[in-house]
């Protein structure tokens, strides 16, 4: 399932939603991606702009890519937009297999192609400014390894 | 056919969507690109570097040489920095 | 942390207590267990027995080594015990750090090890009797690759 | 010395610690298997394979030729699976 929501979420019954329909999950793989405040903690805040419907559809074929690759009951990406100040959750991907290790790597690759196949963008403000997040050459070879 | 712009793309061009209907000449993104860079000088400067550009057409990520026509919905924008 | 427990765990709370405490955390990875059915619906309950204090030292040191081979802000182990049913969770395992590679790794580390490293044992209860669940070769495997 | 026994290895020998003290002759984890052996029919079932033993001294996994003396405390059981 693909949700794309300004607010905010909550993990355990995100989770417990889709657990509690098939008692043949065996392992959950979650990740969850918060704004961090900086090593000098100069980030005020984050805006996510996003491309709507486009974002639904690249979750989606990025979902369905994972369930093709891995064993997989179900799977769930949140991913938020809008402002949000250090600490607060971005994104939450959740992969439930029969075994760990289906989960967990299916987990990975989400995280990974979400990162440079999710048409996001993140704008950084702080008191020197607004900045634009680049896209990261170790993203790019994360997201090429798969 | 309706562009769309993001992130500093839509910044430096000034608008988020715009409507427009495509001359003879121009059949490929990157044909758009450069009729689009001819408008201001803003757009020239937004579409300077077209190796920091990527492009969907109709929602789905194409390269510059994609063919394209009217009925068409165009995006430009930066590389996606999701997750 | 390491938490040995007979209760439930709730992971938005568990989580939210340690990212509430640093916002310098990026990525937390997490793994939940839980407790199969069975292909044909047979298990009844699984009861877990454990060695207490030796299990609390144990994950103790595997969550250590975790921190010396990743990039850690902190991690939480919390594994349950006693009689549990099918869909129930076991175990949880998170691991927050200021990127995603370092917090998904020591994640599956960590739940790598406790497979074959946690004094741990499963007595699963069916119509057919109880059987003690023996060591797969494919967790030894999976230890082995660390 | 105390001993601990887990699992089915506690099912087999029906009891789940017991206290011994040591004989001249015990000066390893093995010696010690040896020794319980000798006590029933269920130890010695207990203790057949000791492939499939493990044993923990102090609450550390150690070998079977490991040196114990009479403060330790001795755990045997089955392979362990946590997780």
């Amino acid at each position: 399932m693909i949700k794309v929501q300004q607010q905010d979420f909550d993990v355990n019954s995100e989770i417990k939603n889709i657990t509690s329909l098939n008692k043949n999950i065996g392992g959950t793989g979650i990740f969850i991606g918060n704004v961090r405040e900086g090593i000098n903690s100069n980030l005020k805040s984050m805006t996510l702009e996003h491309y709507p419907k486009m974002t639904e559809k690249q979750l989606e074929k990025i979902n369905n890519e994972a369930k093709t690759r891995w064993n997989l009951i179900d799977s769930l990406i949140i991913h938020r937009y809008g402002k949000l100040y250090p600490g607060d959750q971005i994104v939450l991907v959740a992969t439930f297999s029969e075994h760990r290790n289906d989960a967990l790597k299916a987990c990975e690759f989400l995280i990974d192609w979400l990162k440079t196949k999710a048409p996001f963008w993140k704008l950084e403000e702080s008191d020197e400014g607004n900045v634009w997040v680049e896209e990261k050459t170790s993203d790019i070879s994360a997201a090429n390894k798969w | 056919m309706q562009i769309k712009y993001f992130s500093w793309v839509k910044e430096q061009i000034g608008v988020d969507t715009e409507n427009i209907t495509l001359n003879d000449g121009i059949e490929t993104v990157i044909d758009l690109i450069n009729h689009l860079k001819n408008k201001s000088e803003n757009y020239n400067k937004a579409f300077k570097d077209t190796s920091i550009i990527r492009c969907a057409v109709n929602m789905e990520v194409t390269n510059l040489d994609q063919k394209i026509n009217n009925n068409d919905e165009i995006a430009f924008f930066p590389p996606m920095t999701g997750g």
